[in-house]
């Protein structure tokens, strides 16, 4: 099982034939994940490292049957990529791509949910199901499979947290970056819902920041919907207002996002919060005691 | 980024919302030429990127181009809530009878494109919003249909407009906003006051305009209205050096990798007891070069006492972190002390080469709680 | 029960001031729909025979209760208006207006469609369930209740064949014009699928014509999930072809449309066509026998 | 309403898609100084809303202006499926080295845009789906998203375009057609042949384009575009009159209110052994002026030698038809023989009007099969 990516997943790359694209695509297929084509329009008959490239993502699902993308195309043809995908009847989006106007996300988010195509991202690292499946960014020899599933905004603080949760003996079902643009395709409670009900996955911890008001909306969906124990983590409590913090979401707008309010939501409905990174770890490993 | 309230009447003037007529002016002189041409009473407004200009003395009335002149004096050179005036914009003078409120944000709970609009205008809206809710109505737009005319009636009707030609021009103003916010990817259109003159014209008094940093390539005209002069020099640095960096105000230069970990190394700084001196954030992939911008623009704040540097290595490389740290310390001499934490992808390589290399000024610390209160003391 | 409008409708009605919206919306009242209010924008306030004009719909669905729409907008705002009443609530647009642009119902449809709502269509003369409910134009002295339920893209001819039927002693419990339309908001198979699940409706006629496709869908998927028995008429046998016949989707576009592949696709599923409506109405009253 | 070559292509023009240069011509006059304004070798085209031109000798090349002339004088007056050429289309001669079809349709069954695109241009595209469908690729617009690139290049890619220029050419071309489709509110836009030139170059050689009738309100320019001359006499009659009329080829003038109603009694008429002259719907709610409107059509068609009158009263009321064939009969001193049958609203009351009225060549009969029947016979 394992949420999103694993052994079921065919991974199509738009963009393989960039060097980010052909960098992490590779890396991904080094992990074991099955990469069955990448799109270059223009490029298809060529190949990369023997993987074939073709024109469009639809030649992709029908002659290779994939069903999985991930989208490195650079922001200005992001979103054109994104609808191909969609169109072309893969059913998992991950949007690696940065800088994506908010506007555009605007009408893919409307566009995806009603088809009902999941999608992470755009500006996210993927996701990573130790030792089934990577598709991503996200550096895998630092988790081990386990139960432990972990969700974020963000990338690094993410890994900074698996490590220490592997350097404790924890592993993790799956790893999910949704991305840290104010317009993301899943939200935290998106991922929630899927880990609450996958059966490998025993434990949640989930890692904030400061923007919008998904964590807000999480702590709710926890509280009500979940019976799987959650500790969170959330960056941005010395943020000032009105600054972007490296994410184009991580943004506090007037008094709305800020950390302390995240924190709030979340020990209100009797999640515990962790003030350091090492300190949510530590709250994660008392869970599985 | 956020636009001057000239420039966002700019694009409204644009879609076709009607704005006074009025000219940019730098100097006491040309804003008296611009007072004459406009002729009869014109305002002086303070342009900054922050509110309360009224109250600080921003926004002043002026009988004529000799007034406009004393009042522009008086006003170049302000420091508004910590922006220094630069630069004014001189309207002709409405007269207004009565104020309302109209705006169209970006809500990214919903997804959607949030218009909002009361009668009970030239206030903040957030007051609006607490005290009197029944006054204020909200109604988002689908990101796929987009504008219909009904919305306009919703809001006219709704907020209870009840004079005729009112609601007609009221209405069309709404349209216009949303052609604006969509034509100029916004994330906030903002009028307040959206005023009714005593004959009945209906016009936009002010303007906040925010347009997303991500679509800026695609709307050159919008990107040249940055004024660099405005932000943070330090800031202004690090956006030519293509270093994600926010400015803060304390003593402890932070840098990290990823948005997230740079955060919360802001954050472990201060729960260590210290006062971070800025966000930096050396970005998914740095290479050496990176490292070496990034501690020119960390460096260059007077305030900096110590430097943290808190790398967890995935896509980056904690031995190539390691080389630019040395290469930065060869081409600038730095003497300032260094704390820096390595973990992940070819730690060990990189704390090696650090080890190796002995600067006096260079500690590395095994974790980051450890390398915080470590960087934090030696800053005090 | 019956289908679409009955005695919990709740009617509005955009367009009450104009003066087919006040024949008809009165004439609906006069036959016992419950009629909350009227829509024009800028007459908010005044009155018809009773009936509270109101500014916007969300007035007459939160201050009323309105549940269902009737819309007599003239064509250029026709599509603004049922938006309007898509937004505000109502379960049901009944679009009466004729000359809506095609393009303008690709979107509507589109839109309703994905929120649930149910529209009938424009450029159709509404619902009627004798005894119960009218919202629309359909006389309602030639029917009288009972069992068979009848749906149309006509007006007239489905008062043909029901006045058969009344003549013969059989009754309806809902009389359906979908619209003349090229696009409308509800296929013949929605309708048959509302009458398959009503349990007053034990029988049902079909009254197509010629342009695009909705028989031959309805004639399968009466074919595969109807047990309610269903016989057809179809109009236009001698209709030439790229001609528009009264109605704006009465078209037969090269091959495609013809009465007769209507008639053979209807026949191929078990289902019996009428040669003229008076067998047709003959071919309904043997079912019930 | 569909449009003429010349007039579609005017369109595609406005939206950017390549077209050859021409000149309209109603002379051989016309047409020999277009051809010499143009130069070099042209087409005269007639313009015809029918297909099958190039069969029937309406397109013919021309070295010079002499030659287009006495072309033109051909062609002008030539009976094209029962389409008199009145009009040409005087285009530069273009060189062919390939012939592609791209077309963008309503497609009524999805309720969306349907693009259909294949390298097997010049012939009839239900032919090349019938024969190899493999060769045609077929792409539904989503109406709300509307087109994105992406479209474009599973077209192109799909049917095995090779050349990099001609990809990107037939690419923008698609976006350009979806452009015209939507803002010209087209049921119809199709270019067959789309063609490469010998130098690579891609462009419209013809173009079919229908648009919305409930439409044309807001296309002024485009509801210009109808050539009264070119459609039926009596449709034209009829279309000034807000009759909805169409002429078919029989002796039986038909005459019902409502299209289905109408329809279906044009289908007993011809059931009952008769060939019905027309199709006309006198509407939902007819009065006695619209009565007489209509047979003054149905009347002005010399073939019709009985007349059927069938209403179902709703709206309509009975009576009121009843009165207004009186009226007409007055006004119209018509001698030709009436069956009228009417049911519903008022029914009684129109049958004794008629009866009291008495007219010679007036017939009520009491069921629709019935009083086609009489009035196959009265018109045999």
């Amino acid at each position: 099982m394992a949420i999103l990516v694993d052994t079921e997943t065919r991974l199509v790359v738009q963009g393989l034939t960039g060097s980010e694209g052909r960098f992490h695509g590779l890396r991904n297929r080094a992990y074991g994940t099955t990469l069955v084509a990448g799109v270059t329009p223009g490029k298809g008959g060529q190949d990369v490292e023997g993987v074939p490239v073709l024109d469009t993502v639809a030649q992709a699902v029908e002659e290779h049957g994939a069903n999985t993308s991930m989208v490195f195309v650079p922001a200005p043809f992001a979103a054109d990529a994104v609808y191909e995908a969609i169109d072309a009847g893969v059913h998992t989006v991950i949007a690696i791509t940065e800088g994506i106007p908010a506007h555009d996300m605007l009408r893919i988010h409307a566009y995806v949910r009603a088809r009902g195509v999941r999608m992470l991202g755009p500006n996210c690292p993927g996701a990573l199901s130790p030792g089934k499946a990577n598709v991503g960014i996200i550096p895998a020899e630092i988790f081990t499979p386990g139960s432990i599933g972990l969700v974020s905004r963000s990338g690094t603080l993410t890994y900074q947290i698996g490590h220490e949760l592997t350097q404790m003996g924890l592993g993790n079902s799956t790893i999910v970056g949704i991305g840290g643009d104010p317009v993301v395709g899943s939200s935290f409670v998106d991922i929630l819902r899927l880990f609450q009900d996958d059966p490998e996955t025993e434990y949640v911890v989930l890692v904030g920041e400061i923007g919008g008001d998904e964590e807000e909306k999480a702590a709710t969906f926890i509280e009500s919907e979940m019976t799987k124990p959650v500790v969170a983590y959330i960056a941005g409590f010395t943020a000032p207002p009105g600054k972007t913090m490296g994410h184009a979401g991580a943004i506090i707008s007037g008094s709305a996002g800020t950390a302390v309010a995240k924190k709030e939501a979340l020990e209100a409905c009797g999640i515990r919060v962790g003030t350091t990174p090492t300190e949510t770890a530590e709250l994660a490993a008392e869970l599985t005691r | 980024m956020d636009l001057y309230e000239y420039q966002g009447k700019e694009l409204f003037r644009q879609v076709g919302i009607p704005v006074a007529d009025g000219r940019l002016a730098t100097t006491p002189e040309e804003a008296r030429s611009a007072a004459a041409e406009l002729g009869g009473r014109v305002v002086v407004k303070a342009q900054v990127l922050t509110g309360g200009r009224g109250k600080a003395g921003g926004i002043k009335l002026a009988a004529d181009a000799d007034e406009a002149e004393v009042y522009a004096r008086e006003i170049l050179g302000l420091d508004i809530r910590g922006h220094v005036v630069r630069r004014l914009w001189i309207e002709q003078a409405s007269d207004i009878e009565r104020e309302y409120y109209l705006s169209l944000t970006f809500d990214r709970g919903e997804k959607k494109p949030l218009y909002m609009f009361t009668t009970q205008g030239g206030m903040d809206i957030e007051q609006v919003a607490q005290k009197s809710p029944g006054a204020l109505v909200r109604l988002h737009v689908d990101p796929l249909e987009g504008f219909n005319p009904w919305q306009a009636r919703r809001l006219v009707y709704g907020a209870g407009v009840t004079e005729a030609s009112e609601q007609k021009q009221i209405a069309s103003i709404v349209g216009k906003l949303h052609d604006a916010f969509v034509r100029f990817d916004a994330m906030l259109c903002e009028i307040n006051p959206l005023i009714v003159t005593p004959t009945g014209e209906v016009k936009a008094l002010d303007s906040k305009f925010t347009v997303d940093d991500n679509a800026l390539y695609r709307h050159a005209e919008v990107a040249e209205m940055r004024d660099l002069d405005a932000t943070d020099p330090l800031e202004a640095l690090a956006r030519e050096k293509h270093v994600t960096y926010v400015k803060l105000d304390g003593e402890v230069g932070v840098l990290g990798n990823g948005a997230g970990l740079s955060m919360s190394t802001v954050d472990v700084v201060t729960f260590a007891g210290g006062r971070p001196a800025n966000f930096c954030d050396l970005g998914g992939g740095g290479d050496a070069q990176g490292v070496v911008d990034a501690l020119e623009v960390i460096t260059r704040d007077p305030q900096v006492r110590a430097i943290f540097f808190n790398i967890f290595g995935g896509i980056t490389r904690c031995d190539e972190v390691a080389r630019g740290i040395l290469q930065a310390l060869g081409e600038m001499s730095l003497e300032l002390p260094i704390v820096v934490r390595l973990d992940g992808t070819n730690a060990e390589e990189g704390r090696r080469i650090l080890a190796e290399a002995a600067a006096a000024n260079l500690r590395v610390s095994p974790t980051m709680l450890e390398a915080a209160k470590r960087a934090v003391e030696l800053a005090a």
